[in-house]
């Protein structure tokens, strides 16, 4: 079979004539503009759920941890799900920002602020779950390694405390990586705000910055090591959550794919919830030309890749299960996939597996309004992967004696509800108050920035051909 | 403990006087108050204050400061009393008929657990799940507090004063109705009662009493004797329904299932085990121990019974009366296998049946051991010396029809509690409304005292003096541990009341029968009486020269008649932790999972799976939900809606009821739980009766602790028959069972017979162990001798301070029992196999618990023990999650402080508690910590008598080891080569659970031996 | 001119930064000592019932702490008297005292004396007197110099830590047995006649957690 | 443009260019003239600009590697002071030097000193934040951050001389040259 290639130039980063000056408004309009009215309406709905979240944890604080469905063989729930599914969101900002970047994948500038708001609030959301699950919350602090009465130190054999050191660390970096990235911006922002408040807040938050090449450089060279410091981060800290997991010696968790499983699991979901928001945000801000067909098609074809990760993972552990012949491996995944828990197993796969499937079709992947409703149910799926895991494998052990059903009560699905207010109310001051794009990075990839697209006499504007070779059409 | 051996002098007479003294009855706020402080979280409670409100943290550093603590000194010091250091101090505890010998650990002056006293024959050091329960049931709020005229309050005095002038008058009419009792003081105040009123009558009501086995010796050979058999002696046992190892279903339990264990343990191949065939009809705990199981309705096993004596007289004399006999069971496969065993094994066997049978029954049974030559050897027949010769049931029926009719104008009732328990059709309720003056002596204001005028506030056994023989006839006296909390009465004050006008001192009382009792110098031998808990001078009732009685043909023959039907046939059986109901609102009783069931909080309708599925009931329970469909009975006489429960290995057609749920307005833990099911019991049929089953379209919730009854073919339990054990003695390792051995393990290590140096499979890490100078703590259970009946259980809950959680919690599978009993039925559904294997923590030399913990707040100690520290606790809940054996409990809520601040006198019930141990607070995980209050007692003593770090075999016990009548449990160093707990894990039979992850548990199972007949296989 | 900040505003990041540090570690040092059972409990001396003055029985009079705290050598607990072991001297001497009525009124009314603890271990430290006091380990090591206090107070923290310092190494602290009750007891070679000690009495103080939690 | 005197000290020259390429050749004229002291200014960073102004390459790099050195030995120290020296405890039997059980938490501690540096290394070599600048008195500057491209030369240089620097400007042309002061 002889085949024909075509070279296929890479589609303009930004749609429509915009010069810098009209991109910078675009983007930062929205933050100067007053406030619209539907914001407040969103803003509003998402306080509600915040205090829906703040009186469940008072509520949890006040009577315990009994107050959910945990139980004997289950002694983890929704709040261990639901923090390994808002870290695994939050996986997507820094690895767009991150990995892209060291890729050199420049569409990543139009999504990656974006991201990153993203992957704060989720690790936020994320981080609240291991500190109000415990049972005596008011003496969380004993997993620093602070100095104190009782001579006591934490253990550093614990993947727990390995979580508190890689979240925690994930969490740090994160907010400094997009901090770094909105410093430009807020300077942007700066100059461009008429209020006297506004211009005071802007002016802190910008640091005094003023484009100089020489703060430019420095600050390329502090992106791009930060960008490498993060990428080996964003990969182990999904690993060491999986941790909590692969380190037990419960059938199910007790597994060595856990790590490349769950960071494939994470930016499966991240990329989901990117979509998500983005296909929302796109439309209401008017952002099509930044935030393109092109980047959700790129972004589909990330889901389908770490989608059919995920399910090779799903395999794979069945096949280990069976080849190393260890009877409670070998039950454990037969009962997740006929037990009690079935339904759960069967939407997990139909959700995470078949349906990023869909995307193999150009058409579909380009489609916007199936790609919303595929994230969506991406990030349904990843949610019961973890319940999946989590539940399943603790609710159906070594004896059988001590298995046991687990089901939620009304305040763990009022506490993993609230979360999203949580995560929407920092999201929509997000996007009211800081450029939703990076504005200086987008600049700096449009055509206009590269100074091999002016005339070399005159210094105007005139952007270079892209030769299209021949397709070499004699190859076998 | 060290202490029960020595058995410190008894300071009785301090003791008594101890108990007289205001002082003492105070000492709840008194001596010392880290007993009561133990009981709250301060630390965290301030802690959590200072979260929740700065302005506390704010108002100065006074505030975290502890809250001053009052210590208030004695004024003046007994002598006996070394602060923190417990006394034990025996007694006896009466229950129906017999009284069982018991040590009381006093901490500080207050009663908080009891033991077996091992000098006692009726316990021997050990425990049934009654005895470790009292304790609990002598510091319930909700008894009654006082004496109720009509309802009122009223004072002792005043009943005193009314008795003086009622019973003045001793031409009364007076019933008694009292419970049974073997006490001689009370047998001895009856007699003076009998001849004081002259024209009063005395009759007893138990509802579930072996009367029936006592009218069976009078029918068989014309005496009322007790049967005693002697399960060490016999190689065959044949139980017809005899649950004789439950305490329910016997009241010398723990000596029969002791001796069934003797009979039953094997070191070596050389040994021999007895044979046990149960014929029962539902699976009960005895049937779970059977090496041949059959299983019948219980009309079917009565018509069995009268089939193998028709069977037997073909070969045997002395059962002429059944030579013509046959019926529908004769024939049946196991009548010919029995006989053929027992015709074998003559005078080495023993034939047992349940105590809800006929006198016809019973009597057939005592006709067949003597048959047998059994009487004399493996079975000994005795007179009471208090018992009346009357048929109980008969007396108190014809009792209770003349009141009825009017025959009595006063009634008084001791103990007993007949409006709740009496047949369905004697209306006692309605009967004694007929009579004009009603009294009763309860501990609790219970559905009698409602029914009476007068009600006398009985006081705990723990509480008041009284004596009584044992099952086997040893005197005992019960000696009060504590001044009675509600200033109750004992039955014997009570009548002396009766009897003289004034309230006496049961001290004096039973003092003056025992000074016609005791030979020598009184003083001395009352005190050594009381110190030892026996009178040793009695050897036990005197044997009883027995033979059929002429003329027992023409009587047996015409009751012989079976009434085997088609229908469904319903069973009433005592509740195994509630009995008759009198323990209902005892809440380690009621959270103790059923030994079978596994249910908590609830009474249900126990079925096969195929009768399930023929009342069109589903025969699998969903593992998802905790809901079961419920079920109609109506008997005609009356009807009760009950939960159905499907019980594996339950005869077809028939349905099993357990007594002593459904009460009402008696205390906060009975109140409102499970079906009183008394209204389906009549005169008539009080065992077992057809009944119309209906489904009902609804659905009840129980509190279930095992979820999944299957094994999954999984190698928990491991077992084998003894010939099979004596054919390859290693069948319990993994090599044998899995066919191949434990991956990576070291040859070296294989073959070390020494088991610390025994490590496991290879490992990527130096393993650290603990040091040579300490001891190392082991444990192992033996499985052949464990026959699942909970009292491990009850006894840790008591040592330990666990709390009773609620049908709610135990629900959502949140029961904080240390050492619980997992139950597996393996085989079909009609008929399996049943195992008991009580797991508490492992303490895994390598615990997959520790290496999780954030906060280290569970490591390993110097003597090898998994420790797990409260205060240092965060609840993760990590550590039980990965643990294999998922022995960790986590306080989900605050239990300790909800059960110990239940009402408005919360410190009645934290006396109950242990002073040696941290009351748990919320949000800390907890778990079996090898009694480590009782090693570090031990040690600490050791070293201050001898110096050296290790105690001797044998001085530290778990209160687990301690209960178990079966002596499965054995703890010990292993570092002693010679301790028995080393010579059970150099035993072939020793293997820990899942061994192939390493995890190196310290605590190994001996696996289950099972002697089958090996015609039958 | 569009100067949004004034020019101080350049310095204030390096003043913000010093000053934050200075207040981290003031507030760290603040925590690490008013927060330690060393600020918080050391020197708690409540107002006792009867003013009963250590330095008089014990300082001046010279008496042993076992004549009034006898159990101790047995006992878990360090026992307070009974008001019958004030009663074997006082009634004969100062027998009329004021301070001493509510001895008296105890004894006469058979009600206890309500003390007021000083020394309080939380209820889940387990702390056992005999198995200290028959090695060597002094009254004096914990309750501090009670022959010269007038009211008694805590002299030591008596946390975690402070109890650890021991265990790990008694032999700075142990001394013979029949020294246990004496105040003020001191050599000058104590690591030496230490280590011989612990070498008797075969001293290896658990560190492990259930020696003293459970 | 005006050259109005002041009190005020000057600061230096700025000018406005149109595009990045304008930028990049009137830096390198401006280096070619010895000037030191100079600073462009565009709204994102110039591709081939470091060349034209000769920076030299960055010290962050080394300052990024030193915390991280400092967060991987300070975390191993941490770990086996708290773990192996000052309290040992027997957890599941493991041997106390259990380095594989360290490695997540010391990569994390490395990773996060690493950023640190990286980020405040960063600010420091660049001098902020400096909220106050003589720069920001000039009302055109505020395009610096939207689309427009400046120069700057400062009066540090020695080679500072306001005429000089004009004419060098407006040949290169520039426009919008102006005169900043500081204003203190």
């Amino acid at each position: 079979m002889s085949k024909t290639y075509e070279y296929v130039p890479e589609p303009a980063l930004v749609k429509g004539n915009h010069d810098f000056s009209s991109i910078n408004s675009l983007i930062t309009d929205i933050n100067l503009r007053p406030t619209p009215k539907g914001w407040y309406i969103a803003f509003g709905l998402s306080n509600l759920l915040l205090f829906v979240l703040l009186g469940s944890i008072a509520y949890l604080i006040w009577e315990g941890t009994g107050i959910w469905g945990l139980n004997q063989p289950v002694g983890w729930g929704w709040a261990i799900i639901n923090f390994v599914w808002w870290v695994g969101i939050g996986h997507a900002g820094t690895l767009i920002s991150a990995i892209l970047f060291l890729f050199r994948q420049d569409w990543r500038t139009a999504i990656n602020r974006f991201a990153e708001a993203m992957t704060i609030f989720a690790v936020m959301c994320a981080g609240i779950f291991p500190a109000i699950h415990v049972g005596r919350i008011w003496v969380i602090y004993w997993v620093f390694p602070i100095p104190n009465s009782m001579v006591m130190w934490p253990n550093f054999n614990s993947p727990l405390l390995w979580d508190v050191f890689a979240v925690s660390t994930y969490f740090t970096v994160s907010l400094l990586f997009w901090y770094v990235g909105l410093v430009p911006d807020f300077a942007t922002l700066r100059d461009r705000i008429k209020s006297k408040v506004g211009k005071m807040v802007y002016g802190v938050a910008a640091l005094g910055w003023r484009g100089s090449n020489r703060h430019w450089w420095n600050y390329e060279k502090a992106y791009m090591i930060l960008a490498g410091l993060a990428t080996p981060l964003v990969l182990s800290v999904h690993t060491i959550v999986s941790f909590d997991f692969a380190v037990s010696i419960i059938p199910g968790w007790h597994t060595t794919i856990f790590p490349p499983y769950f960071v494939a699991g994470a930016v499966f979901s991240g990329f989901a919830m990117v979509l998500t928001l983005m296909i929302i945000c796109r439309k209401i801000y008017g952002l099509e030309d930044i935030m393109t067909v092109d980047h959700i098609e790129k972004m589909n074809l990330i889901i389908l890749v770490t989608g059919s990760m995920v399910g090779f993972a799903y395999l794979m552990e069945f096949f280990i299960a069976w080849y190393s012949q260890v009877e409670y491996e070998k039950a454990i995944f037969i009962i997740r996939a006929t037990g009690p828990y079935a339904w759960a197993y069967w939407i997990m796969i139909s959700c995470n597996v078949i349906s990023p499937q869909f995307f193999w079709s150009k058409k579909l992947r380009r489609n916007v309004t199936f790609t919303f409703i595929i994230s969506i149910v991406v990030n349904i799926g990843m949610w019961f992967e973890r319940f999946v895991i989590t539940v399943t494998s603790l609710s159906t052990d070594y004896l059988p004696s001590s298995w046991g059903y687990f089901s939620p009560t009304i305040w763990d699905v009022l506490t993993y509800v609230g979360t999203f207010g949580l995560f929407f109310t920092f999201f929509l001051l997000f996007l009211r108050f800081m450029p939703m794009v990076a504005v200086a990075e987008i600049k700096g990839a449009m055509p206009q920035a590269d100074p091999h697209n002016y005339d070399p006499e005159t210094g105007d504007y005139s952007p270079q051909e892209i030769e299209i070779p021949e397709p070499n059409k004699e190859s076998v | 403990m060290s202490d029960q051996k020595t058995n410190d002098t008894t300071y009785w007479k301090s003791l008594n006087e101890l108990a007289k003294n205001k002082e003492y009855q105070k000492y709840a706020e008194r001596e010392f108050p880290e007993d009561a402080s133990e009981l709250t979280d301060q630390v965290s409670r301030r802690s959590f204050l200072r979260v929740m409100g700065a302005s506390i943290a704010l108002a100065g550093f006074a505030s975290c400061r502890k809250p001053m603590q009052k210590i208030l000194p004695y004024s003046r010091q007994p002598e006996e009393q070394v602060l923190g250091v417990p006394n034990f101090y025996a007694t006896s505890m009466p229950f129906q008929d017999t009284v069982a010998g018991l040590l009381i650990e006093n901490s500080e002056g207050r009663p908080s657990k009891v033991e077996g006293n091992e000098q006692h024959p009726s316990t021997r050091g050990k425990t049934s799940i009654y005895h470790q329960a009292a304790i609990l049931g002598m510091y319930d709020p909700d008894r009654s507090r006082n004496p109720q005229l009509a309802g009122e309050q009223v004072s002792y005095s005043d009943f005193a004063e009314f008795a003086a002038s009622h019973f003045a008058e001793t031409d009364r009419n007076i019933l008694f109705i009292s419970d049974a009792s073997s006490s001689p003081t009370r047998h001895r105040l009856k007699t003076d009662i009998q001849s004081r009123f002259p024209n009063s009558q005395w009759v007893t009501h138990e509802p579930f009493s072996d009367d029936n086995r006592v009218e069976g010796t009078n029918l068989a050979f014309g005496q009322r004797l007790r049967t005693v058999n002697h399960f060490d002696e016999a190689n065959i046992v044949v139980s017809f329904d005899d649950d004789f190892m439950t305490p329910s279903g016997h009241k010398n339990s723990v000596e029969a299932a002791w001796q069934f264990s003797m009979a039953r343990n094997v070191n070596a191949v050389e040994d021999t085990m007895s044979r046990l065939y149960s014929i029962e009809n539902s699976y009960s705990i005895t049937g779970s121990m059977a090496d041949h199981r059959l299983r019948l309705k219980s009309s079917e096993i009565e018509a069995m019974i009268f089939a193998l004596a028709a069977r037997l007289s073909q070969d045997l004399n002395g059962l002429d009366a059944y030579t013509d006999y046959s019926n529908s069971m004769s024939g049946h496969e196991m009548v010919e296998t029995l006989a053929g065993e027992l015709i074998a094994n003559r005078s080495n066997t023993i034939l047992t049946a349940g105590t809800g049978y006929s006198p016809a029954v019973h009597a057939t049974i005592s006709a067949l051991n003597s048959a047998l030559g059994n009487i004399g050897t493996t079975v000994t027949l005795h007179n009471l010396p208090f018992r009346d010769n009357v048929d109980n049931t008969t007396a108190f029926a014809e009792a209770v029809s003349q009141a009825q009719a009017g025959a009595f104008d006063t009634v008084v009732i001791l103990g007993t509690n007949p409006v709740f328990t009496a047949a369905a059709d004697l209306q006692f309720a309605d009967a004694i409304s007929n009579v004009e003056t009603k009294i009763h002596l309860s501990e609790y204001v219970d559905e009698t005292s409602r029914a009476c005028d007068w009600h006398v506030n009985q006081a705990h056994f723990m509480e008041a003096w009284g004596d009584g023989y044992a099952y086997t006839g040893q005197r005992s006296i019960i000696q009060p541990q504590i001044a009675p909390l509600f200033e109750g009465v004992s039955d014997i004050e009570l009548l002396h009341t009766i009897l003289t006008g004034e309230s006496g001192s049961g001290y004096d009382l039973v003092q003056n029968t025992w000074r016609n009792v005791l030979s020598g110098n009184f003083e001395r031998e009352w005190e050594r009486v009381l110190h030892d808990g026996i009178d040793d001078n009695s050897d036990g009732f005197s044997n009883a020269s027995v033979s059929i009685q002429s003329g027992f043909a023409s009587q047996i023959i015409p009751m012989l008649e079976t009434s085997i039907t088609d229908r469904i046939e319903i069973t009433i059986k005592p509740d195994p932790t509630l009995f008759d109901g009198r323990y209902a609102n005892n809440g380690w009783l009621q959270e103790l999972p059923d030994p079978m069931t596994k249910i908590t909080w609830d009474n249900v309708a126990l079925m096969s799976p195929s009768t399930a599925r023929s009342l069109g009931l589903p025969a699998e329970r969903d593992f998802a939900s905790d809901e079961v469909p419920m079920v109609r009975i109506d008997t005609g006489d009356g009807a009760i809606e009950i939960a159905a429960w499907v019980q594996p290995g339950h005869a077809d057609d028939s349905i099993t009821l357990y007594a002593g749920y459904g009460r009402n307005t008696i205390g906060r833990v009975a109140d409102g739980v499970g079906v009183n099911i008394y209204p389906l019991r009549t005169t008539g049929a009080p065992y077992y009766r057809t009944a119309d089953i209906s489904a009902v379209d609804r659905m009840y919730e129980i509190a279930c602790t095992q979820d999944h009854n299957s094994i999954e073919g999984r190698d928990m339990v491991r077992a084998a028959t003894l010939d099979e054990y004596r054919e390859n003695p290693n069948f319990s390792t993994y090599e044998s069972v899995h066919g191949y051995e434990v991956p990576g393990i070291d040859a070296a290590e294989r073959e070390s017979d020494d088991y610390l140096a025994k490590g496991g499979p290879i490992s990527l890490f130096d393993e650290q162990y603990g040091p040579d100078y300490q001891p190392q703590w082991g444990m192992a259970i033996d499985l052949n001798t464990c026959f699942g009946c909970g009292v491990c259980t009850i006894a840790c809950q008591a040592e330990n301070n666990i709390p009773v959680v609620g049908k709610r919690e135990v629900s959502r599978r949140r029961i904080m029992h240390w050492i619980r009993t997992d139950r597996y039925y393996e085989g079909d559904e009609d008929n399996p196999g049943v195992y008991h294997q009580p797991v508490p923590c492992m303490h895994c030399e390598l615990a997959p618990c520790e290496q999780v913990c954030p906060v280290a707040a569970t490591v390993h100690s110097e003597d090898g023990m998994n420790q797990m520290t409260y205060n240092r606790c965060i609840g993760t809940r990590y550590c039980a999650n990965n643990c294999p054996f998922k022995v960790r409990r986590f306080n989900f809520f605050n239990y300790s402080d909800e059960y110990l601040t239940t009402g408005d006198d919360p410190e009645i019930i934290q006396m109950a508690m242990n002073p040696e141990v941290t009351i748990r607070f919320r949000g800390v995980m907890e778990k079996c910590s090898y009694c480590v209050q009782r090693v570090n007692r031990a040690k600490i003593e050791t070293r201050k008598a001898t110096g050296s770090r290790k105690p001797e075999d044998g001085t530290v016990k778990t209160a687990c080891q301690q209960a178990c009548p079966a002596n499965a449990i054995s703890f010990g160093d292993l570092t002693d080569r010679n301790s028995v707990v080393s010579q059970h894990k150099m035993n072939e039979r020793n293997y820990v659970m899942l061994e192939e992850i390493n995890v190196r548990p310290r605590t190994s199972y001996l696996a289950k031996l099972r002697n089958p007949n090996p015609e039958l296989s | 001119m569009a100067q949004i900040f004034p020019k101080w505003t350049n310095e204030a990041p390096r003043r913000i930064l010093i000053g934050a540090i200075i207040i981290l570690n003031a507030i760290v040092f603040g925590v690490w000592y008013f927060f330690s059972p060393e600020f918080t409990n050391v020197g708690y001396a409540p107002e006792q019932p009867v003013p009963y003055s250590h330095q008089l029985h014990v300082g001046q009079l010279g008496m042993d702490c076992q004549y009034c705290h006898t159990q101790v050598e047995e006992s878990q607990y360090a026992n307070i008297p009974a008001t019958q072991t004030c009663m074997n001297c006082h009634n004969q001497i100062a027998t009329n005292s004021e301070k001493l009525a509510p001895v008296r009124e105890s004894w006469d009314t058979n009600e206890p004396i309500e003390w007021v603890r000083v020394h309080m271990l939380p209820d889940y430290a387990y702390f056992n007197h005999s198995a200290h006091v028959n090695v060597g380990v002094g009254c004096e090591s914990c309750h501090g110099r009670v022959d010269r206090m007038e009211v008694v107070y805590q002299a030591e923290p008596l946390s975690m830590g402070w109890c650890l310092d021991c265990h790990r190494e008694p032999e700075k602290h142990v001394r013979p047995v029949d020294e246990v009750t004496t105040m003020g007891y001191q050599v000058e070679n104590q690591l030496e006649v230490g280590r011989e000690l612990v070498a008797k009495h075969n001293i290896k103080a658990p560190t492990y957690c259930q020696a003293c939690h459970y | 443009m005006s050259t109005e005197t002041s009190d005020k000290k000057i600061y230096g020259i700025l000018a406005e260019v149109r595009n990045p390429k304008e930028l990049i050749d009137i830096a390198r004229t401006v280096n070619k003239n010895g000037y030191k002291k100079y600073d462009t200014f565009s709204p994102f960073p110039i591709h081939g600009i470091d060349k034209a102004m000769s920076l030299q390459k960055s010290k962050l790099g080394w300052i990024v590697l030193s915390h991280g050195l400092i967060g991987l030995t300070g975390a191993l120290a941490m770990i086996y002071f708290m773990m192996v020296v000052d309290y040992p405890l027997n957890i599941s039997g493991k041997s106390l030097m259990n380095i594989p059980a360290w490695i997540p938490v010391t990569f994390e501690l490395t990773i996060l000193l690493s950023a640190f540096g990286a980020v405040f290394g960063m600010f420091f070599l660049n001098g902020l934040p400096k909220l106050n600048h003589p720069l920001f008195t000039s009302e055109n500057f505020k395009k610096a951050t939207n689309d427009g491209f400046f120069i700057c030369i400062e009066a540090e240089d020695p080679q500072f001389e306001p005429e000089k620097v004009h004419h060098l400007l407006s040949d290169a042309g520039a426009t919008n040259i102006e005169e900043i002061r500081d204003d203190t």
